[in-house]
């Protein structure tokens, strides 16, 4: 090994971050209560809530369950709307954290998407649109615009047509062919490709014999699914041109460097943050030691490197 | 502001069949208030487990916990001298700088745990301070004695009848003409809705909803009030009675 | 409760079991190596390993990686063939094995199906023939069958044109909408449907950079993929009248319990039984100590429960 | 027959910088031949993970073990005291009842483990016994001294020669002018693929797959042979050299 400093800095379309991690859409607010353990300025850059047009209160409770080595939730979207993230929640988060964020965006018909992009797009600190076009949750919602290649496309179009900023589209696993998805987005112009949102999953409650959510069903995420993630991550970065951000069970650094070797030029934790709030910091200072002992001099050199073996 | 820290067990043990006493020796530092409440990540556990502060001190923290399911079980295995990892500090807990001369402080099963501390700093200021217990059979009683120990006035209700008033918490405080001018409460839910019914005087209620995170990150533990959606983690878990919609 | 003995049986078609425990197919082989471990008479039944009209080898080693509580496996269905299988193992099966099993059925085509089929169903031994059109390790293999309802139904009319015996389809959970499939093959005539096969996963060894499988992905099966397994029986459950059996990630006797409350007649599991060859021995002897507990009187009365809850 | 059952460590420490000796103390009865491995359990692991039986007796085992991923790393931190779950009697291990009078074990890294029993036994049968080792230098040595204190003549081979002959452990063969009329070999692909065209005599040759169960149920660990498709965990881990493939 060289005897140069390890680098931990990529490139996200025209993002340069000084490391791939990034709290994942969901599991960190809007940062207000991350700061409260560590500062959030370490991060690469952190994805807000789900937000959508109007306030949602979201699903009935309990929306929560636990599972082997995973969770469940079934929030639902709950968000206070995109004027008050834009209102209350961005000025305020300009007071703590100095870098881009990246702005999550959920929407009910394609005009909710492009009512959302296009205002979030003038918010200087928002570095990348995230759409996402996969949260099981909503009836009518999400899920039916990341099901099928025609109407990812569809809402990629629309919402490339009103904005500036690179735009992600958040996929869903529960789909047969993911690469199909994943190539109409990027023909229809997304800048990026977020690998993925939660499996459909469910619990029971042996004691009452009823679902453990009130909504019954609800998105299955945490440590459990990162070999489905890291599959759709190599099988899209095979197919596709377009950075991906892997997502999807990453607890550790050396699960932030197989999702990179795997394709992925960001890498976002979900979950892991509501186990343990210091996760992304602690993986941020394991980052180099794993490194070193790898004999990976710069983290934007194994990106997408099993393409290639 | 919250902390993560590993804390030691000095202490687990029955109170009954199902309750049981934990003592974890640690920083506390974070704690601020009577009725916050700990997360606890256990072993082949994914989400940490919710348990309020029964009490604390300088460098210990005493819960009480019913098992219930596969974690509670496994915590009820937990040796002394094992170590636990913790986040502390959260919720806003009770809120004792208010105009009260006769607060009645009113618990239902593991609902009664936060109170304690509740009654000791109430007590500590002078107030005379009344408990009402809630159970469902003279088997199930726990912290009766400890709650006297400190000075309150306590009365218990048993669905059974088996120990003090048959019935529910509201018919001990009726039999037993409990006059009050604030209410604390944690409990069941029905419980709470039956307290919000009989009193006209203002209370602080503090909930329970399944949790996520426990500190506010993912909006798993919602409930709508008066104010519109909160968090039972962050901006609870206790809240006014009148700001309440139960 | 009252003071009647705890009953376990389960009625799967018209195969009465003692208990709902069906080790699954590929984690049990054609039963040898357990009864080394316990006699295997106590299980409801078994599925033996996928069998295919000619001997295969399957696909290059490695072919097996560990996952966080689960596994990915690769094998690509070796087995001896349909004539080593009945000419040897059943015979075989026969000395220690008293109970009716269950024959396990891969192919290529449709042709190749009925071939295997029509052979095994003359078998006396075998009491259900469970049709794999959903191994996602085969080229062109049962993967194409199981992820549209037309080619399900399709092996499924095949298949019950040269059976007698109860024939119960296993489905892969690759799918965006498995509800639609499993209605498919009951509408073809299928006795009963089996919930879940492996989801396609994939991880990558980050000191050589290289994917762990040879065959680059494979089914990733055991407790991690429970709360997928165990959506999609309820999902299933809800849609269709025949009976199911579930599989994925079972790993104890409540994990049975749970999937029963779901809707599963009986409960196969798989990557458990290579962690702990005792595992199904342990879940027979631990059911009747959790139905007491939870006041169950009778295992069959909680089949689909929830639904009516 | 297989047993699975708990062991406790007496002893886990290195011997190199990567490689590791670990003692534990439990049910032997069911290892029946030099050769044979067992499954270790570890905790947070799903898969068991497998090793051979360097040496054994009546209540203790001892496995030798270099550190290459989270499992093996995990293991070189346990204490002593630890119970571990293992399945013990895997694979067929080497059959000693054939006919040599001058039998040559050959090892490479930790391949070398399994044939430390092996040369116990065949010195047992009063057998002139010659090891070859072959390691990458002189820091990763290890069990040289060992095999000496049994009575084996050992000769060492070294890629960089600081140690013995310098390259493979073909090389220390030739160099040291053994003589043998049947060989006993474990380590890496191409130092078994080597022998096989190294050597006209015949000799058992104790193979390595990634395992998912170990007991012949998986299908998982697979080879090819000339006798068709075997499994390693069962029909192996030791084949003949003459029905090899390699
Ligand atoms: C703020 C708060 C304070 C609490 N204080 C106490 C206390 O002092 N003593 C006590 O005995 N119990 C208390 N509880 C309830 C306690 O958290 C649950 O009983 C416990 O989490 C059940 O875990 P389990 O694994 O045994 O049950 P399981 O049913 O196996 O738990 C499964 C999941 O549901 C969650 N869960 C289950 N029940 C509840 C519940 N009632 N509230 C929230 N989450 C739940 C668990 O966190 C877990 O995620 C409190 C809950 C909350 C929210
Ligand atoms: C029959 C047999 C006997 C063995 N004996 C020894 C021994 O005496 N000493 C020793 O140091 N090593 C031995 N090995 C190799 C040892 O099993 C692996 O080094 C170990 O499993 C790696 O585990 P890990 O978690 O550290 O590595 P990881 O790479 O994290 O393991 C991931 C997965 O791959 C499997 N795996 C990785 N490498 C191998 C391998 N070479 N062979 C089989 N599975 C592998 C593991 O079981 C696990 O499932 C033996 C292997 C086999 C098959
Ligand atoms: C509580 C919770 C809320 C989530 N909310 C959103 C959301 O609003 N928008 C979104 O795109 N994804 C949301 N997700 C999905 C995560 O961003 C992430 O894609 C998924 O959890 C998989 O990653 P993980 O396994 O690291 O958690 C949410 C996940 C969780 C657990
Ligand atoms: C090693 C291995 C081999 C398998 N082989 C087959 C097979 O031949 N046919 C089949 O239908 N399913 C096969 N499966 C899938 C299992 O039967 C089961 O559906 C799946 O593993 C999910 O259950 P589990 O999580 O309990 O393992 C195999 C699984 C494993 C782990
Ligand atoms: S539990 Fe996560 S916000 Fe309250
Ligand atoms: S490891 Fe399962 S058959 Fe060999």
């Amino acid at each position: 090994m060289k005897n140069e400093p390890l680098n931990l800095s990529v490139n996200l379309c025209r993002l340069q971050m000084d490391n791939p991690i990034v709290p994942a859409s969901g599991t960190f607010g809007y940062g207000n209560e991350f700061k409260e353990f560590y500062d959030i300025n370490i991060l690469g850059s952190f994805v807000f809530k789900g937000t959508t047009k109007e306030p949602r209160f979201g699903n009935p409770t309990p929306r929560i369950a636990d599972c082997t080595d995973g969770m469940i939730n079934s929030v639902g979207l709950q968000n206070p709307g995109i004027d008050a993230v834009i209102n209350h929640e961005l000025p305020q988060l300009k007071t703590f954290f100095h870098k881009p964020v990246i702005a999550n965006i959920s929407g009910f018909s394609i005009d909710e998407y492009v009512y959302c992009c296009a205002k979030i797009d003038k918010e200087p600190q928002v570095g990348i649109i995230e759409v996402n076009v996969s949260c099981p949750n909503v009836k009518h919602g999400g899920m039916s615009f990341g099901t099928t290649p025609e109407a990812a496309a569809e809402v990629t179009r629309a919402v490339k047509a009103v904005t500036t900023k690179p735009v992600f589209i958040k996929l869903s696993p529960n789909v047969a062919d993911i690469v199909a998805i994943a190539k109409a987005c990027e023909e229809a112009g997304a800048d990026g490709i977020c690998l993925i949102n939660t499996l459909l999953g469910m619990r029971i409650d042996i004691n009452t014999q009823k679902p453990v959510i009130a909504n019954v069903m609800g998105g299955f995420s945490g440590p459990a699914i990162f070999p489905v993630a890291l599959r759709m991550v190599y099988q899209v970065s095979q197919a596709c041109q377009i950075p991906i951000m892997g997502c999807g069970g990453v607890a550790s650094a050396r699960d932030v460097i197989e999702m990179m070797i795997a394709g992925a030029t960001a890498v976002q934790v979900g979950s892991m943050n509501l186990k343990n709030p210091y996760i992304c910091k602690e993986i941020i200072e394991q980052l180099p030691i794993e490194m070193q002992q790898l004999g990976i001099q710069s983290l934007s050199e194994i990106i997408g490197i099993a393409q290639k073996k | 502001m919250y902390k993560k820290g590993l804390y030691t067990i000095t202490s687990n043990m029955p109170l009954t069949e199902t309750i049981y006493k934990m003592v974890l020796q640690g920083d506390t530092s974070y704690i601020s208030a009577s009725g916050q409440f700990v997360e606890i990540e256990l072993p082949n556990k994914f989400l940490r487990r919710p348990f309020s502060v029964c009490d604390y001190d300088d460098n210990s923290i005493t819960l009480i916990y019913k098992v219930v399911g596969e974690g509670t079980q496994l915590m009820s295995q937990l040796k002394i001298g094992t170590t636990l990892d913790l986040l502390t500090g959260l919720g806003n807990g009770f809120d004792i700088n208010i105009d009260t001369k006769q607060p009645l402080l009113i618990g239902g099963g593991v609902g009664i745990p936060p109170l304690y501390n509740l009654a000791k700093q109430l007590i500590k200021k002078g107030l005379q301070t009344t408990v009402a217990l809630g159970f469902n059979c003279a088997e199930e009683l726990f912290f009766v004695k400890e709650f006297k120990e400190i000075g309150c006035k306590v009365v218990v209700a048993t669905i059974d009848g088996s120990v003090g008033t048959k019935g529910y918490v509201t018919d001990a405080i009726n039999q037993n003409g409990i006059n009050c001018d604030y209410f604390f409460a944690c409990g069941p839910l029905p419980m709470l809705k039956a307290l919000c019914n009989h009193f006209t005087i203002e209370g602080q209620i503090s909930m329970e909803e399944r949790m996520g995170c426990g500190f506010g990150a993912c909006m798993g533990c919602s409930i709508q009030t008066k104010n519109g959606a909160k968090r039972v983690c962050k901006e609870g878990t206790v809240f006014l009675k009148s700001e309440l919609d139960l």
